[in-house]
């Protein structure tokens, strides 16, 4: 796995602010979907502009320009542009219901991350519950704990083995900043050095509460992503100088 | 210039051609329709006389979509059942009290990324799930669910019962062999050598029964089984059922038997490197195969579809339409505006704001409802294949509940504790069993 | 503090000792030569005056100068703590005999100290990093070992912001090593 | 035999491979991730596992596994379903906490303590906070020692009830664990209304604790304590009478007195094979000669019995917190200590006695306000050593059950 570039320039350490941000699997509507009129001409002159390009002209202009009624009235032409996105947008209720985590804990958030899964609080209610041993059939990645340098390649293989469309939460001040392990020798300052993160959830440790709100949040970025977990940066982005 | 021709000039060449076309297409169809009607009536006969196999299209496909939902009901009652044993709510956000979720869970898994491990062998790979998947739906095709509603009932259906049911352990060993993983090898090892040791006293604890009613039809067993409540095979035939429920266990890899699964062990057994909608069949035939298991317990040794008593108030629907004569127009005209009236006029004159139309379109809602009820309940109590549905599933959901209950209770046992129950306490119990079920069969007939 | 103990001591390892038995609160100290470990640990741990039975902790010390090898023991005989020091072992080449003859346990914290001063513990038949990668380059706990941003690389070592006028003592101009003032 | 090391020698301004130097690339830090090493092996101990006989296969399990506590990684050699032998491989939670310690003043150190044992976080910043009062030679004040016991006490109920919860977990059991887990937020909650936080409570400080018993502890405690036992003994019911449980438990991974002697065990795990070796008693700290309370002992020293003694063991914790409720002196909590700590030169050793054994520290000062050297002696780091002993030999659903029973934790074991 290529995670760095090959000759890191010296005494790039700090340069982090260039490397493109993983952003949490978010990304800009697509514009809905118009069909082109390339079967008859308007008799409207207002409507038909030869100088638009051709695909420009839609039933929906038709419409406006005839002023019979207004574009929102038209029906059949709302169902032409709601219906692609909205199969997606269906798509992604159903995955932002059903996050099955994968059960892996690092150090001390592990365990709280246990108690946000029992039955004080229980994260069972949004569908998070069957923490899954394989990475193969999980869907979110919690990173529950202090990455050090030694677990950070079988962390990444980790990532790399769930299958598409995943995500990723980093749980505690360790895996979002370094935390109190900032200056250490043998830890990683955040674990969004190696891997694309979608939620942080600070705290040494958080509680189980701020767990489970971050998995609400989470669920909110599924659902906003509107189907387009491909357009997400996947894998590992490095900054230069590592 | 006429209005045809106007529209005709507009018409952009793409526009002209569609124009040509349309009618075009409109008369093929037309003349295939045709067709159709002529050689109906052929085809209708032509499957009239081999009915046989209309009726095994039907039943294949009733049963194939049977299991779907089925499992979907079995995954929300073991989510919610095991919550309530821990002490917690368990799923209640997605849909009322949850319900939905394992629809949901079970959409989400098809739409993840499946793909192959590099090394995994390939066909193999993705055909392992099928077989496991098949292997379940085709084993539920001679499970009599009521008195004429089966797929098949041929004489040996218990065998080929038994038969399909050690299929899967083939799809298992092929799913753990090609996942080019040593937990799933140890999984499809553990799966194929504890389902292959437990073959055997499950069938031997079916054969003193089948010594007491002299057929391998599951069809004849449970109508053997009708009458009172002590006619069940269970009361005739206690220490096969015991032992029948414990092999069937460990057959379905459930708690305390799920070796081939174990979490804490190896990490997801023969299903560790299966992802997307391959895992999503293993995830299905697993809780299938627990109806399955349920739905075989009931019809060998609880009476299948027989009631566990009779229907105290025998009701007698002798209605004859053709009787009636001209009163059964006025009953259809006049039923439906008194039960409306009826519903409607207690709402209307109790709340003062309530409209009169609201108050009839409630009221008729009401009245259509009652209708229903009242029809389930006429069905209920006479048509005897839906009594016998009834008992049948509400039956098997107690055992499905008992396996559930099991799985939140107990923790597992360890592979030689397993080979040691088998082969040192199965083995002989049933042997003893059949032994005595033989003797007894001898010295009755004298 | 154990004083017949002291005497004990000093009666049993008197010429062993490479320095004053150190006794507070309710520990006592000596220190011997790293060749003289084996023998001092198998008397202790063997005599009926002794019996001291459970090493309660292993540890490897780097005082800027040399390094040490720091056994902390526990006997129903006394009160106290024995610490016995293995002292002066070069910071080039330290090597220490190993006491896994005696408890097998002291294996993996014999690994620990290799791991983070580098010291070689003869006799320990699984000497390798135990919690550094295999190919990692340098010992951690070294003095010489400056974490980022460390304190110690400034004259004044240790000391914070707000007493920079404070120079302690063992500050070495330019700071490159914090000796200690303890031997 | 004097093994193979790597030459010591250059010690000029690091050549550290840490992230924070420019010069290493990330793969380098990422390191080989391979069962069998790529390089040769570099001990006799290493050559003789990582050969193979015919019939035998390694299996890698963790570091992320679901039943290896945290991210330790077990290699083992298995003929079949038996292990021959395991090699277990630490450091992936690696933290250099002794070397933060040391570049950190001795209020600091304290709270770097905490995240060690993140399940019994109390017992860590004890012996640390004893070592630096007596290398400052400060008294602690009675009231202080009282809510110490009284508090650790808390947490190694809990941590118990979580080892409990762990165990039936490995052992294929789904329920246990959620029970236990009701009764360890409870404690959690209630030390947290007393400490500020929920699991790293960065409570003790030198001279004293950060705080007196507050209202809303004490209200807490006493609902708590009113049916702690019948709810332990019920929880303990649904593992104690149950045969799978019991029978997969009985006569696995024995370990004998000497044995356990020689592997310089502590705690729970040195005292089911039959030795009373209890730090409160063997080398009394704080207040614990006034308090009554018995060691358990067990002399079958197998995995049933270290989870029987760490059941009598949160009995007699109950009996302590009875007792340090009753005969809590009033007075202050804090010693009158300076904020700017020098400690005059010297060395001090303090070990208490935790959920998992002997947690010591070894902390050295040199005149300064920071600790020398600080060096941290873990229970469970000594205590999984255990596991290659009594291993070989099992099945691998038996590893399971030996790690739980010697609950490792791995922020411990590996600092």
């Amino acid at each position: 796995m290529a995670l760095t570039p090959g000759t890191p320039p010296a005494g790039g350490a700090g340069g982090g602010a260039e490397l493109p941000v993983p952003a949490g699997g978010r990304s800009e509507l697509v514009e809905p979907i118009v069909v082109p009129n390339t079967l008859w001409r308007p008799a409207d002159p207002v409507a038909d502009d030869r100088d638009r390009a051709l695909d420009e002209i839609t039933h929906l202009r038709q419409l406006e320009a005839s002023g019979l009624v207004r574009r929102d009235d038209a029906r059949w032409g709302g169902a032409l542009e709601v219906i692609p996105t909205k199969a997606d947008y269906v798509l992604d209720l159903i995955r932002m219901n059903s996050l099955w985590p994968l059960l892996s804990g690092l150090a001390c958030c592990a365990i709280e991350m246990m108690s946000a899964a029992t039955s004080r609080n229980d994260m069972d209610r949004w569908g998070m519950f069957p923490f899954r041993a394989s990475p193969r059939q999980a869907d979110v990645l919690i990173v529950a704990g202090t990455l050090t340098t030694k677990m950070a390649g079988p962390l990444l293989r980790l990532w790399e083995q769930m299958p598409e469309p995943k995500w990723c939460v980093a749980m505690g001040d360790c895996t979002c900043s370094g935390g109190r392990y900032k200056r250490s020798y043998s830890t990683i300052e955040g674990i969004d050095r190696i891997m694309p993160v979608d939620v942080y959830v600070p705290g040494c440790p958080p509680r189980p509460e701020g767990l489970i709100y971050g998995m609400m949040k989470l669920q909110q970025i599924v659902k906003d992503a509107r189907g387009h977990w491909p357009e997400k940066p996947v894998g590992p982005t490095v900054p230069d100088g590592i | 210039m006429s209005v045809v021709g106007s529209t005709w000039g507009r018409l952009t060449p793409p526009g002209k051609a569609l124009a040509i076309a349309l009618p075009v297409l409109t008369a093929l169809s037309i003349g295939l329709l045709a067709v159709v009607v002529l050689l109906g009536p052929a085809v209708v006969t032509f499957l009239g006389d081999n009915l046989p196999l209309v009726r095994f299209v039907v039943a294949a496909t009733a049963v194939l979509l049977l299991t779907i939902p089925t499992a979907f009901l079995i995954i929300y009652m073991e989510m919610k059942v095991i919550a309530f044993m821990n002490l917690r709510i368990g799923p209640d956000r997605v849909g009322p009290y949850g319900s939905a979720l394992s629809v949901v869970h079970g959409l989400k898994v098809l739409a993840k990324e499946d793909f192959t491990p590099t090394g995994a062998d390939r066909i193999v790979f993705t055909w392992a799930p099928v077989v496991v998947f098949l292997a379940s739906v085709m084993s539920l095709l001679v499970i009599p669910f009521a008195p004429g509603l089966f797929g098949q009932d041929f004489n040996i259906a218990l065998l080929y019962f038994f038969a399909i049911g050690g299929l899967s352990v083939v799809g298992l060993l092929m799913a753990g062999w090609a996942s080019f993983n040593k937990y799933s090898l140890l999984g499809g090892l553990r799966s194929a050598a504890q389902v292959i040791s437990y073959e055997i006293p499950l069938t031997l604890s079916v054969v003193g029964l089948i010594i007491l009613a002299g057929t391998m039809s599951l069809n004849r067993l449970v109508l053997d089984q009708s009458g009172s409540i002590l006619d069940w095979f269970v009361f005739r035939q206690p220490l096969g059922a015991l032992i029948f429920f414990i092999a069937a266990t460990a057959e379905a890899n459930r708690t305390p038997f799920d070796l081939t699964e174990a979490d804490s062990e190896i990490v997801a057994g023969f299903a560790t490197e299966y992802s997307g909608m391959r895992f999503g069949f293993f995830f299905f035939a697993e809780y299938v195969n627990v109806f399955i298991i349920s739905a075989l317990t009931v019809t060998l040794f609880f009476g299948g579809w027989n009631a566990p008593f009779d229907w105290p108030f025998p009701v007698a629907v002798s209605l004859d339409p053709a009787s009636l004569g001209i009163w059964l127009l006025v009953l259809v005209a006049v039923v439906p505006v008194a039960g409306t009236l009826f519903f409607a006029a207690p709402l209307w004159v109790a709340n003062s704001r309530l409209p009169a139309w609201q108050a009839l379109v409630i009221g008729f809602v009401l009245f259509n409802l009652a209708v229903v009820a009242v029809g389930l309940g006429l069905a209920f109590v006479s048509f005897d294949w839906v009594v016998g549905l009834a008992w049948f599933f509400l039956k098997t959901y107690v055992f499905v509940y008992t396996f559930v209950w099991m799985r939140g209770t107990l923790p597992r046992v360890r592979i030689d504790q397993l080979m040691n129950f088998a082969w040192k306490w199965l083995l002989p119990a049933s042997l003893l069993n059949l032994f005595v079920t033989a003797l007894a069969v001898v010295i009755l007939a004298k | 503090m154990d004083r017949a103990f002291r005497r004990r001591l000093e009666l049993r390892f008197g010429d062993l000792l490479s320095g004053p038995i150190r006794q507070r609160h309710d520990e006592t100290e000596i220190r011997i030569a790293p060749a003289d470990v084996p023998e001092v640990m198998r008397t202790l741990h063997d005599d009926p005056a002794f019996r001291f039975e459970f090493l309660a902790d292993l540890c490897g010390i780097d005082t800027g100068r040399t390094m040490q090898v720091a056994y902390h023991l526990w006997s129903e005989t006394t009160p106290d703590w024995l610490r016995v020091i293995a002292d002066g072992l070069s910071r080039d080449e330290p090597r220490v005999p190993s006491v896994t003859f005696l408890w097998k346990g002291a294996e993996w914290m014999e690994r620990e100290a290799y791991d983070m001063f580098g010291i070689v513990f003869e006799g320990n038949r699984d000497l390798r990093r135990i919690y550094m990668p295999p190919d990692y380059r340098s010992f951690p706990l070294r003095k010489d070992f400056f974490i980022a941003d460390d304190a110690a690389r400034s004259p004044g070592a240790g000391v914070r912001p707000m007493e920079r006028t404070h120079v302690p003592a063992n500050a070495a101009p330019g700071g490159v090593v914090r000796h200690s003032k303890v031997d | 035999m004097p093994t193979r090391h790597e030459p010591a020698a250059p010690y000029e301004i690091p050549a550290h491979p840490s992230a924070d130097d420019p010069r290493v690339t990330l793969e380098e830090q990422l390191g080989v991730f391979e069962p069998i090493p790529p390089y040769p092996p570099r001990t006799e101990r290493e050559a003789e596992f990582y050969t193979l006989r015919d019939g035998e296969m390694f299996i890698n399990m963790g570091p992320q596994h679901p039943s290896t506590h945290g991210v330790l990684r077990v290699v083992l050699k298995l003929n079949g379903e038996q292990v021959v032998d395991l090699d277990p491989v630490l450091g992936y939670l690696h933290r250099g906490v002794e070397k933060l310690c040391e570049n950190a003043d001795f209020h600091q150190a304290i709270c770097y303590m905490d995240p060690l044992e993140y399940v019994s976080s109390l017992f860590c910043e004890w012996p640390a906070v004893i070592a630096f009062e007596k290398l400052l030679d400060v008294q602690v004040p009675r009231r202080a020692e009282y809510i110490r016991v009284l508090s650790t006490e808390l947490n190694r109920v809990a941590s118990h009830a979580l080892f409990m919860g762990w165990m039936a977990l490995d052992l294929g059991g789904l329920t246990p664990i959620l029970y236990s887990f009701i009764e360890r937020d409870e404690i959690v909650e209630m030390l947290a209304a007393l400490t500020g936080q929920r699991m790293l409570f960065n409570y003790f400080r030198i001279g004293g604790v950060n705080g007196d018993l507050n209202h809303e502890f004490m209200s807490r405690l006493g609902d708590w304590m009113s049916r702690a036992t019948e709810q332990i003994e019920a929880n303990l019911t649904l593992l104690n009478e149950n045969e799978i449980f019991v029978r997969r438990m009985r006569g696995l991974g024995v370990l004998d007195r000497e044995t356990a002697l020689r592997m310089a065990v502590s705690g729970p795990n040195l005292r089911a094979s039959g030795v009373p070796f209890d730090v409160r008693r063997a080398h009394p700290y704080s207040v614990f000669p006034e308090l009554e309370f018995d060691i358990p002992t067990r002399q079958e020293g197998d995995c049933l019995a270290r989870y029987l003694l760490r059941m009598d063991e949160i009995r007699q914790s109950l009996r302590i917190i009875d007792q340090c409720l009753h005969e809590m002196p009033d007075g202050p909590v804090m010693a009158r200590v300076p904020r700017l700590l020098r400690a005059r030169p010297g060395r001090a050793f303090a070990a208490v006695e935790g959920p998992r054994g002997l947690y010591g520290v070894h902390a050295i000062s040199d005149g300064t306000d920071q600790p020398f050297r600080m060096r941290i002696h873990d229970p469970s780091f000594v205590n999984l050593q255990l596991v290659p002993l009594l291993m070989p030999g099992n099945l691998v659903a038996d590893t399971m059950a030996i790690m739980a029973s010697l609950d490792p934790i791995m922020g411990g074991i590996d600092k």
